[in-house]
């Protein structure tokens, strides 16, 4: 490796930790650094070239690297991060500045770091990084709500965190080393197999909302800062993403039956979490909701590259792609939640367009990066292709999923609408929602894309044929928004974080259980205090009548010693 | 040059009793400090003749016994006559500024004091039982003496029970050595020993033996007779205390002691040796545990002397019928324990009289927030309790470690409990005492520093106790010069 | 340094004595004469620290320092250092200075210092003895001689409840020391050596009475280590002052009991021997115990440093059941968290110290909103309690993942169950205290709050906790760097233990 | 059965006067009187046992002497305690139950 690249890497990483130094020092200019910050990660991910670079003193023996996947999901989160903190710097007030850099630059390095992390010992200090400075972010706000929101975050990022750990102990075990890259192979000859992939799935899937590990993102996203949610929910969630593509045994034969469960979490996140999201009322929770949904279409992958270890190399791409496309997406429709509308029409039009439109995208709107994903995905997940129970339903459930998505997004638009905030917004605000939406838009366009010609660049555009399979969807999806929005009044409430409730109530039981007096350590009982209270009195007049006696004694002790002579 | 010696050593003691008794305490105290140093010249100059030669018998004046007195020098006895020049030397160097000149029954003190060290000599030289007996009445008739010297209605009434007690014990121990003369036609504790091996199986040997035990048991305060013990050390004046109980009751133990090495094999029983045991075990528990109930300091110490005694007769379960290793550790333990005890009960007494001169008090509750001026004779006082828990490096670890060797080798596990249950009650003792001096809340803000001489004595007893252990090799190897006939 | 270096042998006693002469130095300097026994103080600790460095590198080089002299007839007193000692000698040196700045600044103003410093500097000087011990007997010495001089340090302050907890102190530690005792002086019997020899000097076949005495030895290091049932004084003790608490729990008194165990079975009876007799299995399981319940009670507890003297309870049982794997790699992990706890737990003390003297925080739920006003200390403390729970890249971590690796390498997979549930109980408890630090707003004024000036607290207890916690995070990070802790482990284990 | 024998079995009978008086009485000057007749009591089993052994022997004769000897210092440095004792107490017994440990260092 050069020098230079030497520099850039530490620059990549370790620039958000030289900008925490300032913080004792800075005032309220420190907000300034916070989209440069990842643009030496960005420079990194636009210089060609697979690079490794071994630190055998750092950690347990370090490796870091980039190739093709990695440089995707690390344009990815450079570009969210260097957009949310140019958001960041026109939406935050003065209140608790510091806490708040200080716990955006320990994540952004995370983010970054895990990225690049070739081995499981960074990977997981990156990833724990990410997870716990974000709590910092999550209940920046202080409020009740926060709070809570945090508390369920924490949790679930613990448990996570602890999965996973067991998951990567179990895998380097057999390994013998800590590379990342030899992982899968070795998994898939463990002993436990399937626990350890059982384990890595949960542990990521934490922070890539499982189903029913999902609880923390409708509850965070709303109540997190605008670009701390954006970040969360664009790049961060990826994070979990890229740790199943990185660890899980693809490629290698024996999981099938993995994949069809994955497939099945995949459909009921996706259909589930569009169900739930559209009873929501924030806007915010919607599109954490929309998330959860989009990340049960790319557990589809996932699930099919797990089954199918033929087509990896095949499905990879499409994951990547998906996961660009849909980080940067949801970026942009996270940022654009707390963008005033302008008063004049036009512009106000424009800024419509604009907030709709990564919306489509994410349905899959021709001449968008969804159109382009979804193409692709439809094209890997071809039935006849994959050797799965789930195969033929996959299809449908892709166009079900695209319904579901649009629904959603037209529920956080006719939120949105409701909440029918004018005024002007700061210029940064602005420009920092821009760059994201126009990222979403335009980036796609010139990335090299090359999975085996399927969507190579420059054919990206949809054939004609497509056109319809992609259009339809919307229509149906228009169809019954608009019907919903006439017929029904009034959504039924389903508080965010569904199942969470029920879970809470359990915890409550178990704490108080816990405060119960067995745990309080044991207390000598009455009588023993009592026998201990009398002692010195009784040995005193013991000891006094052997003094009286003593000489008595005496005698019945000759007698005695003669008798045993 | 011997017989210098060992006049020096029997002779200089009684002469320096009788002269010092016509002159007064002051002057008194310039003689006896010449006469400590002829002491423990003498001490020195003997260990250096046996270590260069050997062990001897020595008839004093020419007169063979059994009329004229006849001497064991052996190592055990040159480790007790130094052991005795160390301690005496350094509690009669404390008294003479602890106590007060002025009061004129202390002219007393001086001749009593030198009465004492001679008998204690006698009795680790001896040879014969009946100047044995001579030795600790000699003892007895001096320590009572000092113990009730110028003290009120509780020193006397001390006093008057200690010495009934003792006179009983002295009466006892003579009644067998008389049946023994009578069995064996000897006094020598050779000769007998020689008999009871020859003849075994001797009607009334066993009497005599129980009665010496006995008698000496209750001299030396074997629980359960050991009421008369606490009154007398703990009242004394302190000097007194740490000579009582450093000294005195060795004395009547090490004839017991020697009785049963030397008869034992033949006259004891396992049911004695275990009685033995059972009430030396008794002993250590309950004086503990009176020592943790004593609100008084003195008593503290001397309740812990007590405990302390019940050790040294552990040595009767193990050294009867195990093999000779086992009983040689037994023996090296006692002895460490002996010295140790001596060493640090002294150092104890004589920090508790100067802690009782700072503060006034003799109630351990007094000593509250003491420990905030450091005072030296709380540490010397806590070093000496390190020696009594027997922690290392101390003497009293030395001697534990070894006697739970000579337990465990021996197979009587059981000791071993005893062993280490009195460790941790000592422990309890001493710790009360620390605790009491931690209490901060008290309005002392002032505090007297007694004199640096009566500082510095306990202190060096303190240490030598803690230094035992470190030394013990050396110090078992003086015990176990060779001894030869001659001299 | 050469090979035959003719003051090599007299480097361990050269080490201890330095902080022996200091006591005697210090109780000997009258009360008011503060600057000269800081001076005293720090220039001993530096000195030893050097001391104990000069050794290290000898000993990463293969020298052997060793002076022995008989004492009792068969009983040796042995001072050396090998690998093993120079890893906790080292750490006591280390942490000697930090806690001794540390005490300097946590009681200016406060009465005894004179006592408190001369015992301070025993306890050290006894830490030392323990580390470079050469035979059971010698570490006994400095065992019991660590009780003594901690007793005065728990009941330094005098109150009831310090009296209360040095009573309860005294009667754990002396009971352990005398099961100590009889299981040596019954291993002595059975054996006729006490010499800490790799790979242990007991010989098989295990009779009944090797097992009771293994049992026993333990037991009178588990009191120490704080294993259960024998943890009941360590909550207690944390009445005494804050560097006292850091002392017990990070260097002096857990640890040598910890590290007593692990002489005991890798120098006594030999770890492979153990292994294969099955007495590391039920101590496993002991410690497996003791981890998860002090991570339990620690739960439920409202004072912050009664929460820290249970977790303590639970994360010293790390440094057992490493051990007890019998792997090199559960080894090198439970002997690294020897180091690793100790850092981290004295950040943690210290931290709890500078709210305590500048805020008179000592309740949990006092805690709120301290990060603004004391930043550097909660930011150590949150490094601290991050460690603690074993998040990455901190020492925490190092230590669980490579007991993770060697639980599944001495294929006892439930370890890492217990590893985890810890870490979920460690953070269930350290969590809630950095939030209350970070993101609880201040409603109240401070018990008793002081001021120092510019800083947040007075230098000297403000720099400690800093250094220790970067050193949390520096140990962490660089793991596998040549003298890092881990490294050392390493060293120790391929070198001596399981070549 | 020999004479001497029978003084020592006297001896060994007074002895055993001796010590019953030691043991129930409580005046003082009785325990003393008590004391001495132990004394007279063990001299003549001294004496006596020794004749009846081994002839006519010297030895027991110095012995008993020099026990005389110190039983007369003995009873004199009691009868001075006790003197003494009465003088401050106006007692003669060493009542059982008063509290031994008060006074001085």
């Amino acid at each position: 490796m050069s020098p230079e690249m030497t520099f850039l890497v530490l620059a990549a990483v370790g620039l958000p930790l030289v900008w925490l130094l300032l913080v004792p020092v800075a005032g309220r200019w420190l907000r300034f650094g916070l989209p440069l910050l990842p643009l030496p990660a960005l420079v990194l991910a636009l210089v060609p070239g697979d690079w490794q670079w071994a630190l055998p003193w750092l950690l347990l023996d370090s490796l870091w690297l980039l190739d093709d996947l990695r440089r995707v999901f690390l344009v990815l989160t450079a570009l969210l991060w260097c957009s949310a903190g140019l958001f960041a710097i026109g939406y935050l007030d003065g209140k608790h500045l510091k806490r708040f850099v200080v716990c955006w630059c320990l994540t952004l390095c995370g983010n970054l770091g895990l990225v690049i992390a070739g081995d499981a010992g960074s990977f997981y200090s990156f990833f724990a990084l990410m997870t716990f400075a974000s709590y910092g972010l999550v209940v920046h706000d202080g409020s009740v709500e926060a709070l809570h929101a945090g508390r369920v975050y924490m949790v679930m990022a613990v448990l996570g965190e602890m999965l996973l750990l067991a998951g990567l102990i179990l895998a380097v075990a057999v390994t013998g080393s800590g590379q990342l890259a030899d992982l899968p192979e070795a998994i898939a000859k463990a002993d436990h197999a399937h626990l350890i992939t059982g384990l890595l799935l949960t542990g990521f899937g934490v922070k890539a909302g499982l189903p029913m590990l999902h609880f923390w993102l409708p509850l965070a996203h709303p109540v997190a800062p605008t670009p701390a949610s954006a970040v969360l929910s664009g790049a961060m969630i990826k994070a979990g993403l890229l740790g199943w593509v990185l660890t899980l045994p693809l490629g290698h034969e024996g999981f099938r039956d993995w994949g069809d469960a994955l497939v099945i979490a995949g459909a009921v996140a996706s259909l589930g979490g569009a169900l739930i999201g559209v009873c929501q009322t924030q806007t915010k929770a919607v599109l954490a909701y929309s998330s959860i949904s989009q990340m049960g279409l790319m557990l589809l992958l996932v699930g099919a590259a797990l089954a199918t270890p033929e087509r990896v190399d095949l499905i990879l791409p499409v994951i990547a792609l998906y996961a660009l496309h849909h980080g940067l997406a949801k970026g942009a429709l996270f940022l654009s939640s707390t963008v005033r509308l302008p008063r004049q029409r036009v512009s106000r039009g424009l800024f419509w367009l604009l907030i709709a439109l990564p919306g489509f995208a994410l349905a899959g709107l021709p001449w968008t990066s969804g159109a382009l994903a979804k193409l692709a995905m439809k094209e890997v997940l071809k039935a006849d292709k994959l050797a799965m129970v789930t195969a033929p339903y996959l299809a449908p459930l892709m166009t079900a999923g695209a319904v579901a998505t649009l629904l959603l997004v037209l529920r956080f638009l006719w939120l949105q609408r409701l909440k029918d905030e004018t005024g002007r917004n700061p210029l940064a605000l602005t420009l920092g929602w821009s760059l994201a939406t126009l990222g979403s838009l335009l980036l796609f366009w010139w990335l090299p894309w090359q999975a085996e010609g399927l969507v190579a660049s420059p054919r990206w555009l949809p054939e004609s044929y497509q056109y319809w399979p992609l259009l339809w969807p919307i229509l149906v999806a228009l169809v019954i928004g608009g019907l919903a929005a006439r017929l029904i009044p009034r959504a039924p409430r389903i508080p965010p974080g569904d199942a969470l409730v029920l879970l809470e109530l359990g915890g409550r039981w178990l704490w108080s259980w816990l405060e119960r007096p067995v745990f309080r350590g044991p207390r000598a009982p009455a009588s023993l205090n009592r026998l201990w209270r009398h002692l010195p009195g009784w040995s005193a007049s013991a000891e006094q009548g052997l003094r009286a006696g003593g000489i008595l004694a005496l005698t019945v002790l000759i007698l005695l010693m003669a008798a045993l002579l | 040059m011997m017989s210098w010696l060992m006049a020096g050593l029997l002779f200089t003691p009684l002469a320096w009793a009788v002269v010092s008794l016509l002159v007064g305490f002051r002057t008194g105290r310039w003689l006896s400090w010449v006469g400590m140093v002829l002491q423990v010249g003498a001490s020195v100059a003997l260990w250096f003749a046996v270590a260069r030669e050997s062990g001897f018998y020595y008839a004093l004046g020419g007169w063979q016994a059994p009329l004229g007195i006849e001497l064991q020098v052996d190592g055990l006895a040159l480790t007790f006559v130094l052991l005795t020049a160390a301690v005496a030397s350094a509690c009669g160097l404390h008294a003479g500024v602890y106590l007060d000149p002025d009061k004129p029954w202390q002219r007393y003190f001086w001749p009593l004091f030198w009465f004492l060290w001679a008998g204690l000599n006698a009795v680790w030289l001896g040879a014969d039982l009946f100047n044995l007996y001579v030795g600790l009445e000699l003892i007895t008739l001096s320590a009572v003496g000092l113990v009730a010297l110028g003290g009120d209605a509780g020193a006397l009434r001390a006093s008057l029970r200690y010495l009934l007690a003792a006179l009983v014990g002295s009466m006892a121990y003579l009644l067998g050595v008389a049946l023994m003369y009578g069995q064996f036609g000897t006094l020598s504790l050779a000769g007998m020993s020689h008999l009871a091996q020859e003849y075994p199986g001797l009607e009334g040997a066993g009497l005599a033996m129980a009665l010496m035990m006995t008698g000496l048991a209750l001299k030396t305060a074997l629980f359960p007779l050991h009421g008369w013990l606490p009154p007398a050390h703990g009242i004394a004046r302190s000097p007194v205390s740490a000579l009582l109980s450093a000294l005195v009751v060795k004395a009547s133990f090490f004839i017991a002691a020697r009785l049963w090495l030397e008869l034992g094999p033949n006259l004891g029983t396992l049911a004695l040796a275990q009685l033995a045991g059972v009430l030396g075990a008794l002993a250590v528990l309950w004086g503990s545990w009176l020592a943790c109930l004593q609100p008084q300091l003195k008593q503290v110490v001397a309740y812990s002397s007590v405990a302390q005694i019940g050790y040294l007769f552990l040595l009767f379960p193990l050294t009867w019928g195990v093999t000779e290793a086992v009983s040689q550790q037994a023996q090296q333990g006692m002895t460490l324990q002996v010295i140790s005890h001596a060493l640090a009960k002294a150092a104890m007494f004589l920090a508790a009289g100067n802690l009782i001169l700072s503060t006034g008090s003799n109630r351990v509750s007094d000593l509250a927030g003491v420990s905030r001026f450091l005072p030296f004779s709380l540490f010397s006082f806590g070093l000496a309790g390190v020696s009594l828990m027997s922690l290392p490096p101390t003497g009293g670890f030395a001697a534990k470690w070894l006697l739970l060797q000579a337990s465990l080798n021996s197979g009587q596990w059981w000791w071993t409990l005893v062993l280490l249950a009195g460790g941790l009650l000592s422990a309890a003792y001493v710790f009360r005492i620390y605790r009491a001096s931690f209490v901060e809340h008290s309005e002392l803000d002032q505090f007297y520093h007694p004199p640096r001489r009566l500082e510095a004595i306990p202190m060096m007893l303190a240490l030598m106790s803690l230094g035992l252990g470190l030394v013990a090799e050396p110090l078992l190897s003086v015990m176990a010069l060779p001894f030869g006939e001659g001299g | 340094m050469a090979e035959d270096f003719w003051l090599n042998p007299w480097l361990p006693l050269m080490a201890l004595a330095t902080s022996m002469v200091a006591a005697v130095v210090i109780f000997a300097l009258p009360e008011e004469r503060h600057g000269l026994r800081t001076g005293v103080n720090l220039a001993a600790s530096l000195l030893k620290l050097g001391l104990i460095t000069v050794m290290v590198w000898g000993v990463f080089q293969g020298l052997e320092y060793r002076l022995d002299f008989t004492m009792m007839p068969g009983i040796e007193f042995v001072l050396r250092a090998d690998p093993l000692s120079m890893m906790f000698a080292g750490l006591s040196a280390v942490l000697w200075v930090l806690t001794t700045a540390y005490a300097v600044g946590y009681l200016e103003y406060s009465p005894n210092r004179s006592r408190f410093f001369g015992f301070f500097s025993l306890c050290v000087a006894s830490t030392t003895g323990i580390a470079l011990a050469g035979n059971l007997f010698t570490f006994f010495l400095f065992y019991e001689m660590l009780t003594l001089a901690t007793y005065p340090l728990v009941v330094h302050r005098g109150t009831e409840k310090a009296l209360a907890a040095g009573r309860t102190y005294i009667i754990y530690t002396l009971s352990g020391g005398a099961l100590l005792l009889l299981g040596m002086a019954w291993l002595y019997a059975e054996t006729g050596t006490l010499e800490f020899t790799q790979g242990g000097f007991v010989e098989g076949p295990l009779t009944p009475s090797l097992a009771i005495i293994f049992a026993l030895l333990i037991a009178g290091l588990g009191v120490k280590a704080a294993l259960f049932p024998l943890h009941g004084w360590l909550p207690q003790a944390m009445v005494a002052p804050a560097p006292v608490s850091a002392l017990l729990h990070a260097v002096a008194v857990v640890k040598a009991g910890a590290f007593g165990i692990v002489r005991v079975v890798n120098d006594v009876f030999g770890i492979e021997f153990a292994r294969d007799e099955g007495l590391l299995l039920p101590l496993a399981w002991l410690a497996a115990f003791t981890i998860t319940y002090g991570s339990l009670r620690a739960l439920a507890q409202q004072d912050l440093k009664r929460m820290l003297a249970f977790s303590t309870v639970s994360q010293v049982s790390y440094i057992v059941l490493g051990l007890c794997l019998a792997s090199p790699l559960g080894m090198v992990g439970g002997l690294v968290h020897l180091l690793h706890q100790g850092i981290m737990k004295i950040t943690l003390f210290f931290c709890a110290g500078n709210y305590a003297e500048t805020l008179g925080v000592h309740r949990i739920d006092e805690l709120d909103g301290a990060g603004r006003r004391m930043p550097a200390t909660s930011i150590a403390f949150t490094i601290g309690a991050f460690g603690m729970i074993g998040v990455p890249p901190l020492a925490g971590f190092i230590t669980k993942w490579t007991m993770g690796l060697g639980a599944l390498e001495a294929n006892m997979p439930w370890v890492v169950l217990v590893l985890l549930v810890s870490s979920v109980l460690n953070a269930a408890y350290f969590l809630p205290v950095v939030h209350r630090l970070w993101f609880r707003a201040r409603e109240r004024d401070w018990p008793e709050e002081v001021r120092w000036g510019r800083l947040e607290t007075m230098s000297w207890l403000l720099w400690p906790p800093v250094l220790t916690a970067a050193a949390v995070v520096a140990i962490g990070v660089l793991a596998s760097f040549q003298f890092s802790p881990l490294s050392w482990a390493e060293l120790l284990v391929n070198r001596e233990y399981l070549p | 059965m020999s004479v001497h024998l029978l003084y020592a079995f006297a001896g060994a009978g007074v002895f055993t006067i001796g010590l019953f008086g030691m043991v129930f009485m409580v005046h003082l000057l009785r325990k003393l009187l008590a004391f001495n007749l132990m004394g007279s009591g063990t001299f003549l089993v001294l004496v006596g046992l020794a004749q009846h052994r081994n002839g006519v022997d010297p030895v027991p004769q110095a012995l008993v002497l020099t026990g005389i000897v110190v039983a007369i210092a003995a009873t004199a440095l009691a009868l001075v305690l006790i003197r003494r004792y009465f003088h401050l107490t106006g007692q003669v017994t060493l009542e059982p139950g008063s509290r031994d440990d008060e006074g001085h260092s």
